[in-house]
């Protein structure tokens, strides 16, 4: 069987499942959904399976399937490429879709939607959604791409409204459309961009003109490649939740906890760094770029870290950590250290996946709580849970020989090392590092240790989740757990297997190597590298020692408020307020009447102050149409209609007066004659 | 002037002749040969005999001039045939016939019977026989007095109806003032030529410079005087008291058949002795014909009754039709005969329409009398509609055709601001006719009102002038292959 | 000189008379005004040896048009109406517009008076006046117009009969 | 003083009747008197067309003149007999109160 | 038939008002019955046009010529190129939806209702087919009057006002457009001595500048005003909103195209010079950018249902224009495309629209909420064609939308960037439509009990939503048959050698392959 000719068939079996789900889905009884929605991921995953063997097995290691045209002159068709990069993004995304799947059995099967039978229609979007992640990655151009970029954006958005009868629910979704959608623009453009230069968006033919030497790099100042590049970073940003469009992520956690592990954590939030890799041969002609790359990743990594200290709900905590992840990434993709930025990708899939799928358990014995003040001691109620939780903490944390470590080291050390990485963007990193380490067993330890806080009705319902949803926990754990060893530091010997995955991606990486090598080599030492190394296991064991004190050695009253800091933290730096007194606030008292006109509740219903800008904008617009535009054209109505009187009543009756005109008249011509010449 | 009376003369003076024999023998037998009972329709099958006969008359000239060509001049050149007269003539026995047929049910319904009227309307139409076939400034102006007295009493028919007798008085005070102005135009024409005939008059004119201050004062009072016969502003004033208050058969025939005769004098007097001084008369038609759209389309805007209404949208024909004369090439007097028929065949439907609606409950005269007519009658409504729809000049109604000869002439003349202003003032005329239309579609009559039963000459009348309206819409060919030949 | 002294004459008596004829207050001063307007015209006529228009204007509209008009008055006339302003209150706006009308085509003439020329050479006058002459014009090439004023005269007659008549029924 | 009269003094006469017409009908509220200015008005053709007719040594002015009259006899005819018919119903010859058509 | 194809196609309407009149008005179901069998027959017929419409010729198919007013020039000249065989299935199968769409909705009139209808059906598809710009131009007035009815009689309750306002406003235009006619005409009269009106024959005409650029502005305001463009876009929320459904729908789908269809088949053609002006691209595409953008925040501001979908389709007919004036080949292209995506998806909104206005009579968004607990089909059929509107891949609206932008990019990075911003809105005018209406608690008691989609509904919306799939997935016919075509204009406009773009990028080497 050749899997490689069939790579087509790994997104559509899933689309196949989502029309069974969505069309007859309704009068299914939950076993049968249980069986084709997951079953199809999971013939996914074993062709992706097939084909990621049979890849391996070629020579050129890159294969594309092209079953039509579709947009001819963008020479954006059918294409399905599988390569290394794409082999891998498969493989995770099948895998882990497969994996939440069986897990959402056991999850949902307790939870109704708000209508009776929520069941198939939440595996009809879960399917909708791998099917459109997996064009993302298997197109071979942009345009598809884009494709499955739009559309994992709007499962995302049916997924987080999954519950629509929440209106909170229904917020958040629009918000994760339209700020996915501002990143989208940028993402057009940005394609349009490249378009013009290159004269086609397919993967490869970009990638060639662009390292056929006719562009040079633009280290010295910004052109049109700089631009391009930044544009699509513009699309990444908001796809994976960067600064300043990362404001969608944490609401996003409306939605059922499976919704957050797959897609707002594992898949995703991940295109964009996808595509950065993807487009690694642009990025890596322009070195400011990808400053600004590496740069907003860091950026991002601190600033969602440093909110992620003090939340108090279990799922906002992972969310602020999934976007603190993602900020790594784009920092290992900005430095240029691609094939890192796609094995953290890698590593945190399951990790972060593991985590939230265990916080879902949690909340699931909590009888839906998320308020981790309202936990803890749960460690021995639901034993499993806690320690499949455990590793995943221990691996996010930075634990040497778990997942995380090998991935997130590597990309400090790439930052230190990197011709265009720097010193203060490692620091930054490290100090990452440590709150990562902090938070999370802040996390750990609020809720499994100590006292329990819940209410006694509570307590007497906590019990371990059932099998199907721990089984695939337990496969995730041991992902987490050994998942790094193919990525293991040179510094400790070079080996076909521990260098495995980034050998595995050097063919894609190449155009980019072959820029970087233009920066010229320089080879630190192996002591710093050892050093830097023992300093970032320090830094996280000093961070999960911290939270440890804090949070399970001292008492509630004498733990350290965090000063003046802590309300910033937990406002989250007060972005969303920020927002408000900038746009709303910052005009209605400028402008009180024009305010005065709006509606309280429809500004409860905005969802944060951009929205609330252009709502404004659109209000004066619908003015202005109603009262200049329209009122233009009813004006001159209403001046023919005015002028229309005077004119009726020269008709007094009066028979003189009309005579009158007429002699007028006669006088007019005869003005007419003194005028005229 | 060798022989008294030609069979040359007899041959062109024939339908007027027939018409005023007609007309003598109508008011004779008024009194006495026909039965009281039936009188009316014996008057009326009487006059449309005289109708036919004249018919064969212009037939006859129509042949020969076919056949000939060029033009027939009798009486020493005091009357000509030629085919923009035939034209008129057609005009006129089109016209006149449809308003006989209209006036036999609506005299019945108004209770008032007069067997002159059927006798007037036959000498209206002698009098503009001399109006479209006179070449000789007594003659036009007799012919003119003769059209415009019948009108003024045609006008004041209601008698026992104060509107009426207003309205007469009123049509009757201005128009005396304004052929007053006209005669004493023509009597400058007369002095400045030493003759009465227009061609001698138009050689005179060519010999003067167009700044001559005589021939501008003899333009100016013979076109206000024109002006005020086709009801074009600042000389419109009477218009819409007369229409409003006369009989609504005679508003119709007014409207068309002395609007159109007045306009055949018009173009006669234009393009024959004054044509060399276009110079003068060219700018102050425009100026009129501005006006007349301003005035007619602005002030109909908000008008109420449907007479008046249709009064100031005649105004507003006028200033259409003139526009063409502005623009004074072949295509422009093309449109303007174009225009003219098109104006009467639809303007005659519509108030065709509006006499139906006349009974005893109801005068038919205000716009809510037309409300739910499509319900009550939808066949009126949708003549109506198509009616209105040429008025305002929708393709493919005859209205169309008309505007279009209109403006390919001022565009090919180079006149695009006036174009461009007849243009915008269609859609100001779509707003009033529109109203008519919501009236008789959209609203519902607030009493019950009874169906409308239809006499067997309305409805060949509504058929006929509906069928036009159409048909010079949809297949034009014919029409102005007409007109065209006409001005050949 | 006589003739000037005769045009002076007339033609103030027709201006007065017209004068008089638009500003006394009693319609039937006013038509006897008009006569005298009238009059002085038609001794112009004289003047310009046009004695067969002098009859008709003297028989035609002094005999026949005043007498219908007086008779108008005495029949409409009630003794209210002439105890009315004879204006209306507005007078002087159309008295205006009319002044400068005449003033215009006053001006307009005098500019283009020398247009009209010197007078063709008089021929001898005959004893007998010009009627005859007029005569034959007037049945030969103003035949039509004739005619066509027997016509105008039908349509007055059964006109003003029509409108005169009370009804009957 | 006695300079000899041209056509130009006929001319002059002519408007200035004329214009006594106009004026009559534009501010006499008696509409016999109304009438009786359009009698001179068509006077003052008249006198125009006797004056061209003399000046030009052509009678046809003089024809043309007595067609005016016999219009002139035609108009008040009718108009009379409107007016009478007016009256009937109006009892009234002021013509500033005849006003029911208007607007 | 197959000579007269298309008079078969036109006259099939025609017969069915014909057949109409002559069915007694008390017989609603067999008025109901009939029309729409006159409705699918137009449409039957109509497929063997697309059928053997063969994409690899030049020039125009399927021609009939009669002379019909020869002293005039005028002819009764038709005949289709890629362009307007694409417009006229349209024509055909949306009018086809939209009269069945009124089974239910139409007691009133019903005989009037369905003769306006099929008569406008007559109308449009003559618009689009004809080839002689006199013939067009009747056709292109025959279709207010019905239009007027639909609205004014059938219509909500300032039905009025919205109806003499959309007649008003688009027969100033066209009056105005007649103007530029005649010009276009006389000129032809003057350099050639031939008068006639055959579009092919008028472009030989050679035009000073001036006046081709005066002619260019009357077929301006006759075109933008039909569109709507800019600032001439008021009589649509009023028509639209005021409209019964089916005639939103028929207008939004098929009516509004009427005028970028005269941009794409007269004004540039005829007119390549002034098209090509920059003074005058810059203004279209200005207005453009301005009708996408604005209308689009003004959406955001509707409180009422269907004056939110009218506004809509401003910004989606800024895309439309904004394509044409990119002058190049996938700007029309595109155009084109997104002309028939709006057909689709706007109609399919005004449906949906129409569908809960039956229900509930009202139109405000604040009377709803929580839709989709109790009509969940209706939900899911909003949402498809909100995604749609909205131009989510795979579905019809992304590929007119991408393509036109990427041609605004092509020809002006600026207008590009500016259009992109359309896409934002677009997104956020919708979903929070969605969310108003369908999402959260259902807070009024009266929609509680509110049926789902009945057969009827679901019949006119399956095809619409298959149709919006195909395009989405498989456009390449679509790009394939107006190719030919799109390609004459854009040659004509921009002369025969390539087209020489505003913004050449400027590269230190060579230029990019």
């Amino acid at each position: 069987m050749n899997f490689l000719e069939l790579i087509w068939l790994i997104p559509f079996v899933p689309l196949i499942g989502a029309g069974i789900m969505l069309l007859f889905g309704r009068g299914m009884p939950k076993q049968l959904v249980s069986l084709i929605s997951p079953g199809a991921v999971g013939i996914s995953f074993v062709l992706s399976l097939g084909a990621f063997v049979q890849l391996m097995g070629l020579e050129e290691r890159r294969h594309e399937v092209v079953l039509g045209p579709w947009i001819e002159f963008l020479k954006a068709d059918w294409g399905f490429l599988l390569d290394p990069l794409s082999g891998v993004m498969i493989m995770v995304v099948t895998g882990i879709s497969f994996l939440i799947h069986i897990y959402s059995i056991g999850y949902m099967g307790h939870e109704h939607g708000p209508r009776h039978g929520g069941f198939y229609r939440f595996f009809g979007y879960l399917n909708l959604f791998v099917f459109f992640m997996l064009m993302l990655v298997l197109a071979n151009n942009y345009v598809l791409l884009f494709v499955g970029w739009e559309g994992v954006g709007l499962c995302s958005y049916l997924l987080i409204g999954f519950y629509f009868h929440k209106k909170s629910a229904g917020d958040a979704g629009k918000k994760a459309f339209i700020v996915n959608r501002i990143g989208d623009a940028g993402f057009i453009l940005g394609m349009f961009l490249l378009f013009k230069l290159t004269g086609s968006l397919n993967f490869g033919e970009v990638s060639a003109a662009l390292t056929s030497g006719n562009f040079p790099v633009e280290a010295a100042g910004w052109g049109i490649l700089s631009t391009t590049a930044l544009l699509l970073f513009v699309g990444a940003t908001g796809k994976s939740a960067q600064i300043p469009l990362y404001v969608w992520l944490p609401d996003a956690m409306e939605g059922p906890t499976p919704v957050s592990a797959l897609i707002h954590a594992a898949t995703m939030v991940t295109a964009g760094v996808y595509m950065v890799a993807r487009s690694n041969a642009l990025f890596a002609l322009t070195p400011d770029a990808s400053t600004v790359v590496a740069v907003v990743g860091a950026a991002t990594a601190i600033f969602a870290a440093s909110i992620g200290l003090v939340q108090n709900d279990i799922k906002r905590v992972l969310a602020y950590s999934t976007v603190s992840q993602l900020g790594y990434m784009f920092l290992a993709a900005g430095v240029g250290a691609y094939w890192v930025a796609i094995f953290h990708l890698f590593t945190h899939a399951f990790f972060k996946a593991l985590l939230f799928l265990g916080s879902g358990s949690v909340i699931h014995a909590m009888s839906g709580e998320q308020d981790m003040r309202r936990m803890g001691g749960l460690k021995d109620k639901i034993p499993i849970t806690f320690r499949v939780m455990f590793i995943g903490s221990l691996a996010i944390a930075g634990i040497p020989g778990l997942a995380g470590f090998f991935s997130k080291d590597e990309i400090l050390w790439q930052t230190w090392s990197s011709p265009l990485g720097s010193h203060l963007l490692y620091v930054v990193g490290l100090a990452t590092a440590a709150m990562t380490a902090f938070y999370m067993w802040r996390l750990m330890f609020m809720t499994f240790y100590g006292e329990g806080r819940m209410d006694e009705k509570t307590k007497h319902h906590i019990h371990e989740s059932p099998a199907v949803m721990t089984v695939p926990l337990m496969i995730l754990a041991a992902g987490s757990a050994v998942g790094g060893w193919i990525g293991v530091p040179k510094v400790f010997g070079e080996n076909g297997f521990f260098q495995a995955f980034e050998h595995w991606l050097e063919p894609v990486f190449e155009p980019a190597a072959k820029v970087m090598a233009t920066h010229g080599e320089h080879h630190p030492s192996h002591a710093v590298e050892l050093g830097l190394m023992a300093l970032s296991v320090c830094i996280a064991i000093g961070g999960i020692l911290l939270a440890r004190h804090i949070y399970l050695a001292l008492k509630e009253d004498q733990r350290p408020t965090g000063g003046a800091l802590y309300p910033v933290l937990l406002n989250k730096w007060y972005v969303d307020e920020l927002y408000d007194i900038l746009f709303i606030n910052g005009l209605s008292k400028g402008g009180g009447t024009v305010l005065a006109a709006f509606d309280r509740s429809t500004i409860d219903g905005a969802v944060n102050g951009t929205a609330w800008t252009t709502r404004m904008v659109s209000k004066i617009s619908m003015w202005y149409d109603t009262w200049i535009v329209d009122g233009l054209v009813n004006l001159s109505a209403f001046f023919v209609r005015a002028a229309s009187y005077p004119m009726r009543f020269l008709h007094t009756g009066w028979v003189q007066s009309y005579a009158l005109i007429f002699v007028a008249g006669v006088l007019a011509i005869f003005g007419f004659y003194w005028w005229g010449r | 002037m060798s022989s008294f009376y030609t069979a040359t003369d007899h041959f062109v003076l024939l339908p007027a002749l027939l018409l005023a024999l007609f007309a003598c023998a109508t008011l004779l037998f008024d009194f006495w040969v026909f039965p009281e009972s039936q009188r009316r329709k014996h008057l009326v099958w009487f006059v449309l005999m005289g109708e036919v006969f004249a018919s064969v008359a212009y037939f006859r000239q129509h042949l020969f001039l076919s056949q000939h060509g060029g033009e027939l001049q009798a009486f020493g050149g005091s009357l000509v045939v030629d085919q923009f007269a035939l034209y008129f003539h057609w005009i006129f026995v089109a016209s006149t016939v449809i308003a006989v047929i209209m006036s036999y049910k609506y005299f019945e319904v108004r209770d008032e019977h007069h067997g002159e009227y059927y006798g007037l309307i036959l000498l209206a139409q002698c009098g503009m026989y001399f109006l479209a076939s006179g070449n000789e400034l007594v003659v036009l102006f007799v012919g003119l007095e003769t059209m415009a007295l019948t009108f003024y009493v045609l006008v004041g028919l209601l008698k026992r109806d104060q509107r009426s007798n207003e309205a007469a008085l009123k049509y009757f005070l201005l128009g005396a003032l304004s052929s007053g102005l006209l005669v004493y135009g023509f009597s400058l024409l007369y002095g400045m030529s030493g003759s009465t005939k227009l061609s001698e008059i138009g050689a005179a004119v060519a010999n003067r410079d167009s700044g001559d201050t005589v021939l501008f004062l003899a333009v100016a009072t013979i076109l206000s005087g024109l002006l005020f016969k086709i009801a074009a502003a600042p000389f419109h004033m009477w218009a819409p008291d007369t229409y409003e208050g006369a009989p609504t058969v005679v508003t119709a025939y007014l409207a068309v058949a002395s609007k159109a005769a007045s306009l055949a004098l018009l173009l006669r007097i234009l393009l024959g002795p004054l044509a060399s001084s276009r110079d003068v008369w060219m700018p102050i038609l425009a100026g009129a014909a501005l006006l007349s759209m301003t005035i007619g389309n602005i002030a109909a805007v908000t008008q109420t009754n449907t007479k008046r209404l249709l009064a100031y949208s005649s105004i507003n024909h006028a200033g259409y039709i003139l526009l063409g004369v502005v623009a004074g090439n072949q295509t422009g007097i093309q449109g303007v005969l174009i225009y003219t028929m098109v104006y009467v065949v639809m303007t005659l439907g519509a108030f065709l329409v509006l006499t139906v609606l006349c009974r005893d409950t109801t005068t038919g005269e205000d716009i809510n009398d037309l409300h739910g007519l499509m319900r009550r009658s939808p066949a009126h409504a949708i003549w109506m509609l198509i009616f209105l729809l040429s008025l305002a000049g929708i393709p493919p109604t005859a209205g169309f055709i008309g505007k279009y000869f209109i403006f390919l002439s001022l565009i090919e003349t180079g006149h695009y601001w006036l174009a461009a202003a007849a243009a915008v003032y269609v859609a100001v005329a779509i707003y009033y006719y529109f109203r008519i239309v919501k009236s008789m579609f959209v609203d519902k009559e607030e009493t019950e009102m009874p169906a409308l039963s239809l006499s067997l000459g309305t409805r060949v009348a509504l058929a006929a002038t509906g069928a036009m309206t159409l048909g010079i819409g949809i297949y034009p060919e014919p029409f102005v292959k007409f007109a065209q030949q006409t001005l050949r | 000189m006589l003739d000037t002294m005769f045009f002076y004459m007339f033609a103030l008596l027709a201006v007065a008379g017209a004068i008089l004829t638009i500003t006394m207050r009693s319609a039937v001063h006013c038509a006897i005004s008009l006569i005298a307007s009238l009059a002085g015209v038609a001794g112009l006529y004289l003047l310009q040896k046009a004695e067969f228009l002098f009859a008709v204007q003297l028989v035609l509209y002094i005999g026949g048009i005043m007498v219908l008009f007086l008779f108008v008055i005495m029949l409409v006339n009630l003794d209210s109406a002439a105890k009315e302003r004879q204006f209306h209150r507005r007078w002087a706006g159309g008295a205006v517009a009319a002044v400068l009308a005449g003033a215009s085509a006053l001006w307009l003439l005098s500019k283009g008076a020398p247009s009209f020329g010197s007078p063709v050479a008089q021929a001898a006058p005959s004893p007998d006046g010009n009627v005859e002459q007029l005569a034959d014009l007037l049945f030969r090439q103003y035949l039509v117009p004739f005619e066509l004023a027997s016509l105008l005269l039908l349509v007055a007659i059964v006109g003003s009969v029509l409108m005169a008549k009370k009804r009957t029924s | 003083m006695l300079h000899p009269i041209t056509i130009n003094h006929y001319l002059v006469l002519s408007v200035v009747l004329l214009a006594i017409g106009v004026i009559g009908m534009l501010v006499r509220r008696n509409v016999v008197v109304m009438m009786m200015s359009v009698e001179l008005i068509l006077n003052a053709v008249n006198v125009n067309l006797i004056a061209f007719s003399k000046h030009l040594q052509d009678l046809s002015g003089q024809i043309f003149a007595i067609f005016v009259v016999v219009v002139a006899v035609a108009e008040a005819a009718i108009g009379l007999g409107i007016l009478i018919a007016l009256f009937r119903n109006k009892e009234t010859v002021q013509v500033d109160e005849i006003d029911l058509l208007k607007w | 038939m197959g000579d007269n194809l298309l008079s078969l196609i036109l006259c099939t309407p025609l017969i069915g008002v014909l057949v109409l009149l002559f069915i007694p008005g008390t017989m609603k179901n067999a008025i109901r019955w009939w029309a729409n069998i006159s409705a699918v027959a137009g449409f039957l017929v109509s497929l063997p046009l697309i059928m053997n419409f063969d994409k690899s010729l030049d020039g125009y198919q399927f021609v009939e010529r009669i002379n019909w007013i020869p002293a005039l020039g005028v002819q009764y000249l038709i005949g289709v190129d890629g362009i307007s065989v694409l417009m006229v299935m349209l024509t055909t199968f949306m009018g086809m939806l939209a009269i069945f769409s009124s089974w239910d909705s139409i007691n009133d009139k019903v005989k009037e209702y369905y003769a306006m209808f099929l008569l406008q059906q007559v109308g449009m598809i003559g618009v689009f087919i004809s080839l002689d710009f006199m013939l067009f131009y009747v056709f292109w007035e025959l279709v207010l009057v019905p239009m007027y009815f639909i609205i004014g009689v059938w219509g909500g309750p300032r039905k009025l006002y919205a109806a003499i306002k959309f007649f008003l406003y688009t027969l100033a235009g066209g009056v105005l457009m007649l103007l530029g006619i005649i010009t276009l005409y006389l000129q032809h009269i003057a350099q050639t001595g031939v008068a006639t009106f055959e579009i092919t024959q008028l472009m030989n005409t050679q035009m000073p500048m001036w006046m081709e650029q005066l002619v260019f502005w009357s077929f301006f305001l006759g075109f933008a005003i039909k569109v709507p463009m800019f600032p001439f876009h008021t009589w649509l929320p009023d028509a639209h909103t005021e409209a019964p459904t089916a005639g939103s729908v028929i207008l939004a789908a098929v009516l509004l195209k009427m005028g970028t269809y005269g941009f794409i088949r007269f004004s540039l053609p005829l007119l390549p010079n002034a098209s090509a002006d920059r003074t005058i691209v810059n203004v279209l595409v200005v207005l453009s950018l301005i009708g996408i953008i604005y209308g689009a925040l003004v959406s955001l501001m509707q409180q009422d249902w269907k004056k939110l979908v009218a506004y809509s389709s401003v910004s989606h007919l800024g895309f439309c224009t904004l394509g044409i004036f990119a002058l190049n080949e996938q700007g029309i292209a595109g155009s084109v495309i997104q002309q028939i995506n709006h057909g689709i998806s706007t109609g399919m909104l005004f449906l949906i629209v129409g569908v809960i206005y039956e229900r509930r009579h009202t139109r405000e968004i604040k009377e709803y909420g929580g839709l989709a607990h109790v009509m969940p089909n209706y939900a899911v059929v909003f949402a498809f064609a909100m995604l749609s509107s909205a131009g989510l891949p795979l579905l019809n609206g992304f590929i007119g939308e991408f393509t036109i932008l990427q041609a605004a990019f092509q020809a002006n990075m600026a207008w590009g960037a500016f259009a992109v911003t359309g896409v934002i809105f677009g997104a956020a005018y919708l979903l929070w439509l969605y969310q108003r209406t369908m999402l959260g608690e259902v807070t009024n008691e009266k929609n509680k009990g509110l049926k789902d989609l009945n057969w009827k509904e679901w019949v006119v919306f399956v095809p619409l939503m298959a149709w919006a799939i195909a395009i989405g997935v498989y456009p390449k016919p679509y790009f394939d048959i107006l190719e030919k075509p799109v390609a004459a204009i854009v040659e004509r406009v921009n002369g025969p050698k390539a087209p020489v773009n505003a913004a050449v990028i400027e590269l230190k080497k060579t230029e990019a392959r």
